[in-house]
């Protein structure tokens, strides 16, 4: 148990009045929560640590609680092999991540090793946002379940949702350089090319990874392009400085993103990203829902004013682990994971189905924009995120054929 | 045609803060020696003062005060860090400044936090100036353009038709001879210091909101302040200048070039289906900065107008 | 003439005390820590600091010894690992026929070392040309020349996933599969001895002296008969090729290898290491790889401001201890034997005193800034303190003891000069 | 007529336009210690400069032992049998005396750019090491870091380490210089034992060292060797004493009654 989490824990689960509370399921939460890339990694952490708390008050996995350790890997792949080595040592036996499919790729490859090389002490990883699409495709592991939507998922309600827009006829793809931004890219040609053969794609570029500082000269080829719509996968700061270039070019289309809903977009952008930022996620907070998941958008705002309620799939993900050990009627990482698969929970934005051949979560993704007068607003600004209409893309319409032979033990 | 003359334009723009930035560091660089690994902190720290002073007031007060802050605070690293670390030679200052980059990211992001703060272009500058081939052209980006080449003739000015000009121009050409002067050289150092400081503040209050205010942009602008510095060559304003506005135009131009090396090497048998014939001269753009670096440093190492080698 | 010599050069205990008698207690202690009961993890950590050991030291053969500061040292620890790494495959892919069905995978430091020396012969030949900030400056152009163009050969660097191997192929070595953490752990510290024991014996060549005489005066080398560019050059390429070979154990180690390793960043952390641990003595690079790796993947469990910490203490090191940590050791070694010690133990303990106090404020400062700027309503609560951002108490010990600690430190200062 | 050791023939060097040296003749006789006097600012130093390869003459030749060296590395120019002092004590100031002699050393003992050899394990590298020290009084120095000698001492090991490497043609620039009178009297006398058999050049301006040393004097003024001769034929010669005006033509009279 490392200090600063234990503080973090005390203070967010209160147990320091209590008393330190008997934990017997120790759950690892490896992703950067300091450093540049420090905010995407802690915004996903305070999710699963009210998610947690949530699971503990309903009398935890099976009768045992859940302790969660947030592990520092500052995003890099061998930072986070030693900080899954420190947690598996702890006892931990889930491992969460999500922040860079470079650390995912690592941590899928050690935790395939250390099962193979420590029968008995196996671990299961529960990758949240690392959306390469090999991770449950050719590079599939029986160790790791994938809560997000992958890349040709989210492509998929994309082109879906894409045309049914009679408007858009040329599309301009932009993506980073390097494996997501190309998967991105080959996704959507292949995809526009079988749904609508009439779309066409005037451009596909790719630019430099975190190195552009002013996008005016890709914006002035998109506006040379005629394009009506842009496709991209950026995420981070290529996303907000892509959308915020456009903005100052008066590039008035749509630009259809994975990560638009990443922190800073919106307030970057300001008044410029109603109708023109899109993204694809596997819900948003002015979906209609249930009281109790208004109340947790709430609790969320009002214990983490820093952040929004983005991640969803953290609470999802909880959600699914804790029907998983009942339906094993063990906490045993094998059990579960053997449970999870096949497994159905009903989520508060609709059914998510753990898929048994290559454990890629199934569920209904919704395309939304940026508007003003919605109930819950982001970024502390006066706008937040309001379906499209045909916005909502069943899971069944999302769903993608897998090339997984899953190898179980 | 149009891709040319926004090539240029934007270019150019990029060339002028990459010369606010550097033009500072060639003045400390050349005069002591220093490679300041911290000089886009302080072009940071502007950024994020003027945001917070334009918070409490407004942009205009922070296009003046925001540079001086930081120029301050380039004084006080001056008196209290570097004279300290002088007399253990030009890897102990050069470290010293690596370290300071370091803690200077940090309290940015204790100070400011670790997002992106919303820095705006103030709304008196927050419209379209022009539209040219159907694209528009925000006024702000004219704005820099003014605020750069009143500094550029300001700066000329000081140098060449001012008595401490004259000293410092000696300084630059002949850093051993200040001393015999009779001037008091610690202060010379300092103001030098801490103007090159404020220089790199400016640059911050124009380019933060330009571009993006977050604890990351000290680090992205870094190793380019460099380049241009050392391509510019030692002691040379005119160099950095030079310098500047080339790598500006370089990398503005290069990213709008789809050919790839297949394309521009196909003679050589290099054909588009291997990895190398791939490769576009866009995705090559961010490289061209370093790859001059290193070959200015080999080839020539004086620059392209230094009076001395680096 | 013979009697000179004696006199001169030291004698057989004295050698023995000086020289080997370090590296057999370094051994011994390398034996011994798998004994005494550490856990995985810990091992895993011993296993960092062994590969930074090793890569330090290498970076102090150009900083500390030739005097070249580099910025790029890591393209070379990349590019041996990664050659390794590919091993690894070739390994697996023979499947025991042809030659790389025959390299034990214990073996992999060497190809490390060779990839290493041909990367530090080929970038070598044109940066050592200059030495000085030059130099410096080449070799942050050739980092970041290089860690971007690995992400454009993604068959060679694998794009940002990295290329991944398995360490259990191949033949076996001493009945080694090197699966367990605990193989792997002896692999390492075979290596990191092998390399420190070369590392040291390269500082006693003609080469290694003439290293440290260009880096004193280049300029007269020229006039003893050496070509001073030639000596850095040759140097550069010693200090690759154990780059390489600390590449060559973290292939081994972690499995895997990604294109932000050949970055600035890695780069910067191990010249940080290096000065920390004190560039002017052989074992400070030592002493240094052992504190920040184990800060790095330590000191982020306790504080989120780790990276505040370690610039403070880097800045503080180059401010008031040049000699960094082994300056400190060695001198604290050499204090202790001398006749004046009672006096310097005082001095010590006060200076101790002061420093407590002034680290008691800065921490105190830092963790309260760092709670009140993440907005969680978290409070710093140090042995069951309450010291909330507001609190009058929290700026009490933030300021009263820094004030008091520098007082100290300034007074200890003074009456050191004056002596 | 035997070989000279040192031939300079029309050497020129200049600086941009500033002409240094302007047609320098000078010929050095094996075993011959010749010095070089003049005023500052006369060249004598670019002169030096311009044999031992740190600077590249503008024209002429420059031979050594008959072979070509003009234009030539320093390092090159060594190994041909060069060695030289500086001006200004130019040592490896972090290593101790020792090792500064040992590595003066290296080359001439034939390790090269070793790095498979310990330099503890040769013993003619050990014993040569001692020899010098011993010759030069550093002996009981030799631990001591070069930084922390004495200014005299410094001298002496800028001397130790010029005539370590076994080089038959020596360069001495300014030995002396900045020396009290006792420490310049034994440092002459240990450039005499240590140069015995050797060709000595010597730019001096201590005239009683110059006179005292000297078989021959060469007179440098403006880039141009006014007179060359023996001690007494220089004292006399008129154009040298008009070339030395006030002090220094006393210089020259006492140089030459010491």
């Amino acid at each position: 148990m490392t200090l600063f989490a234990k503080a973090a824990m005390a203070a967010f689960v209160g147990l320091a009045a209590h008393g330190v509370a008997q934990a017997d399921v120790k759950v690892a939460f490896i992703d950067p929560l300091s450093g540049p890339f420090g905010p995407s990694g802690t915004g996903a952490y305070t999710s699963y640590v009210l998610a947690f708390e949530h699971l503990n008050a309903n009398g935890g996995m099976n009768g045992e609680k859940v302790e969660l350790t947030g592990y520092d890997n500052k995003v890099s792949p061998k930072e986070s092999l030693v900080q899954l080595q420190k947690a598996i040592d702890s006892g931990a036996r889930f491992i969460i991540q999500g922040n860079g499919s470079s650390v995912a790729a690592a941590i899928i490859d050690a935790v395939n090793k250390h099962n193979e090389r420590n029968p008995g002490d196996e671990v299961v990883f529960l990758n949240y946002a690392a959306v390469t699409p090999a991770f449950t495709n050719e590079a599939c592991s029986f160790w790791h379940f994938r809560f997000d939507a992958h890349a040709d998922m989210k492509m998929n309600a994309i082109t879906d949702w894409l045309i049914k827009r009679d408007d858009i006829k040329k599309v301009y793809l932009i993506g980073q350089d390097y494996v997501f931004g190309k998967a991105v890219a080959e996704a959507a040609v292949k995809q526009l090319g079988e749904k609508k053969e009439s779309v066409e794609i005037v451009g596909n570029e790719l630019h430099p990874l975190g190195k552009v500082k002013d996008f005016t000269p890709y914006i002035q080829k998109i506006q040379a392009s005629g394009a009506d719509a842009v496709i991209t996968g950026n995420w981070g700061q290529d996303m907000v400085l892509l959308v915020k270039a456009a903005g100052d070019s008066g590039l008035k289309i749509p630009f259809l993103t994975f990560y638009g809903g990443s922190l800073g977009a919106v307030s970057t952008l300001g008044d410029a990203a109603i109708g023109t930022l899109y993204q694809v996620s596997e819900g948003i907070t002015n979906l209609e829902a249930s009281d109790a998941q208004y109340a947790l958008i709430e609790e969320y705002k009002e214990r983490f004013p820093e952040y929004d309620y983005y991640y969803h799939r953290a609470f999802e993900a909880v959600d699914m682990l804790k029907a998983a050990s009942e339906k094993a009627g063990s906490n045993d990482p094998v059990a579960i994971a053997k449970a999870l698969e096949g497994l159905t929970v009903e989520g508060a934005y609709g059914p998510v189905t753990m898929r048994a051949s290559d454990h890629q979560a199934q569920q209904n993704l919704y395309v939304s924009t940026v508007a003003k007068d919605v109930k819950y607003t982001v970024d502390n600004t006066d706008k937040g995120w309001k379906l499209v209409e045909n916005g909502k893309i069943d899971a069944a319409a999302a769903e993608e054929p897998t090339t997984c032979e899953m190898v179980r033990p | 045609m149009e891709t040319i003359v926004f090539s240029l334009l934007n270019g150019m723009i990029y060339g002028l803060l990459l010369f606010m930035l550097s033009s500072g560091l060639t003045l400390i660089f050349s005069m002591m020696g220093i490679l300041n690994f911290a000089h886009a902190s302080f072009y940071m720290l502007g950024a994020y003062f003027a945001y917070t002073i334009m918070g409490v007031t407004n942009f205009w007060l922070a296009l003046f005060l925001a540079p001086v802050l930081a120029g301050g605070v380039g004084m006080l690293v001056e008196r209290w860090g570097l004279r300290r670390v002088h007399v253990n030679g030009h890897v102990a200052e050069l470290l010293f400044t690596f370290g300071l980059a370091y803690l200077i990211d940090e309290v940015v992001r204790i100070i400011w936090g670790r997002n992106a703060v919303n820095y705006k272009v103030p709304e008196a500058l927050d419209f379209t100036l022009f539209t040219l081939y159907g694209s528009n052209y925000p006024a702000y980006r004219i704005f820099i353009l003014f605020v750069a080449v009143f500094m550029l003739v300001s700066l000329w000015y000081l140098l060449k038709r001012t008595r401490i000009g004259l000293i410092i121009q000696a300084a630059l050409t002949h850093p051993h001879m200040v001393g015999h002067l009779g001037h008091n050289v610690p202060l010379v150092f300092m103001s030098v210091f801490g103007a090159g400081c404020a220089l790199a503040g400016l640059a911050g209050v124009i380019g933060g909101n330009y571009f993006i205010t977050d604890p990351a942009m000290a680090v992205q602008m870094g190793p380019i302040v460099f380049v241009v510095v050392v391509v510019g060559g030692l002691g040379s304003l005119e160099g950095a200048f030079l310098a500047a506005m080339l790598i500006g135009i370089l990398q503005t131009s290069a990213v709008s070039i789809n050919a790839s090396f297949s394309d521009i090497f196909g003679f050589l048998g290099l054909t588009a289906s291997s990895e190398l014939g791939r490769i576009t001269v866009a995705q090559l753009a961010p490289t061209l900065p370093f790859l001059l670096l290193v070959l200015v440093l080999i080839a020539r190492p004086r620059g392209l107008m230094g009076e001395r080698e680096v | 003439m013979t009697t000179n010599m004696t006199t001169l050069a030291p004698s057989a205990s004295e050698k023995f005390t000086q020289r080997a008698l370090p590296f057999i207690l370094f051994a011994l202690l390398l034996i011994v820590i798998p004994f005494i009961g550490v856990s995985r993890g810990t091992l895993t950590l011993f296993n960092h600091i062994g590969i930074n050991i090793v890569f330090a030291l290498s970076y102090n053969m150009l900083l500390g010894r030739a005097g070249l500061l580099s910025f790029g040292h890591a393209v070379y620890l990349g590019l041996g690992g990664y050659f390794c790494v590919h091993i690894l495959n070739w390994i697996a892919d023979a499947d025991g026929s042809g030659f790389w069905g025959n390299v034990p995978v214990f073996s992999l430091p060497i190809f490390g070392f060779a990839m290493g020396a041909l990367a530090g012969a080929i970038i070598g030949w044109p940066s050592c040309r200059r030495a000085g900030t030059a130099f410096a400056m080449i070799s942050l152009g050739v980092a970041e020349l290089m860690s971007t163009a690995a992400f454009m050969f993604d068959s060679l660097f694998g794009g940002e996933m990295g290329i991944s191997g398995d360490r259990m192929s191949g033949p076996k070595f001493f009945g080694l599969s090197m699966g367990p953490i605990e193989q792997v752990y002896y692999f390492i510290a075979f290596w990191t001895l092998v390399g420190t024991v070369a590392m040291y014996a390269f500082t006693r060549t003609p080469l290694g002296r003439l290293s440290e005489a260009t880096r004193d005066n280049a300029e007269r080398v020229q006039f003893i008969g050496y070509d001073p560019t030639r000596v850095r050059y040759l140097v550069f390429i010693f200090a690759g090729a154990f780059a390489g070979m600390a590449g060559g154990m973290s292939a081994v180690q972690d499995e895997i290898f990604t294109p932000d390793s050949l970055s600035l960043i890695p780069s910067g952390a191990i010249l940080i290491a290096t000065y920390i641990g004190g560039i002017r003595f052989f074992a400070g690079p030592i002493f240094g790889a052992i504190l920040m790796t184990y800060m790095g993947s330590n000191l982020s469990d306790y504080t989120a401001g780790w990276l505040l910490y370690l610039g403070l203490m880097f800045i503080s090191v180059v401010l008031f201890v040049p000699d960094g940590i082994a300056g400190l050791v060695f001198g604290f070694w050499r204090g202790i034997r001398s006749p004046g010690r009672y006096a310097l133990i005082g001095k010590w303990i006060t200076q101790i005193l002061g420093l407590a106090l002034v680290a008691t404020s800065v921490i105190v400062v830092v963790e309260v800034a760092y709670r009140w700027s993440d907005g969680y309503g978290d409070v710093f609560a140090p042995f069951g303190f309450d010291l909330p951002h507001n609190g009058a108490l929290t700026w009490v010990i933030g300021t009263l003891p820094l004030l008091a600690g520098i007082l100290i430190l300034r007074r200890v200062k003074r009456t050191e000069s004056e002596a | 007529m035997t070989e000279a050791a040192l031939q300079l023939i029309d050497v020129h060097k200049s600086f941009g336009h500033a002409k240094i040296i302007q047609g320098l003749n000078l010929e050095v006789a094996k075993g011959e210690r010749h010095a070089i006097i003049g005023p500052n600012g006369a060249g004598k130093s670019t002169c030096f400069n311009l044999i031992s390869g740190r600077f590249r003459p503008t024209s002429g030749r420059i031979l050594l032992n008959g072979k070509e060296v003009g234009g030539k590395p320093a390092f090159e120019v060594n190994r041909l049998g060069l060695s030289r002092s500086f001006q200004v004590s130019n040592i490896f100031a972090n290593m101790t005396v020792r090792e500064n002699v040992r590595c003066s050393l290296l080359y001439s003992q034939g390790h090269g750019y070793a790095f498979w050899r310990n330099v503890g394990s040769s013993r003619e590298l050990q014993e040569k090491t001692a020899w010098v020290l011993e010759r030069v009084g550093l002996i009981d120095k030799a631990h001591t870091p070069a930084a922390l000698l004495s200014y005299a001492d410094q001298r002496t090991l800028e001397i130790a380490m010029t005539i370590a490497g076994d080089a038959d043609v020596i360069l001495l620039d300014e030995p002396t210089a900045g020396m009290s009178h006792s420490e310049t009297e034994y440092a002459v006398e240990l450039i005499r034992k240590a140069t015995e058999g050797k060709t000595l050049v010597i730019v001096e301006h201590d005239m009683g060292v110059v006179f005292g040393l000297a078989d021959r004097i060469s007179v440098l003024v403006y880039g141009e060797i006014i007179a060359t001769g023996k001690p007494e034929e220089i004292r006399g010669d008129p154009k040298v004493r008009s070339a030395y005006l006030g002090d220094d033509a006393e210089a020259l009279t006492l140089g030459g009654a010491a």
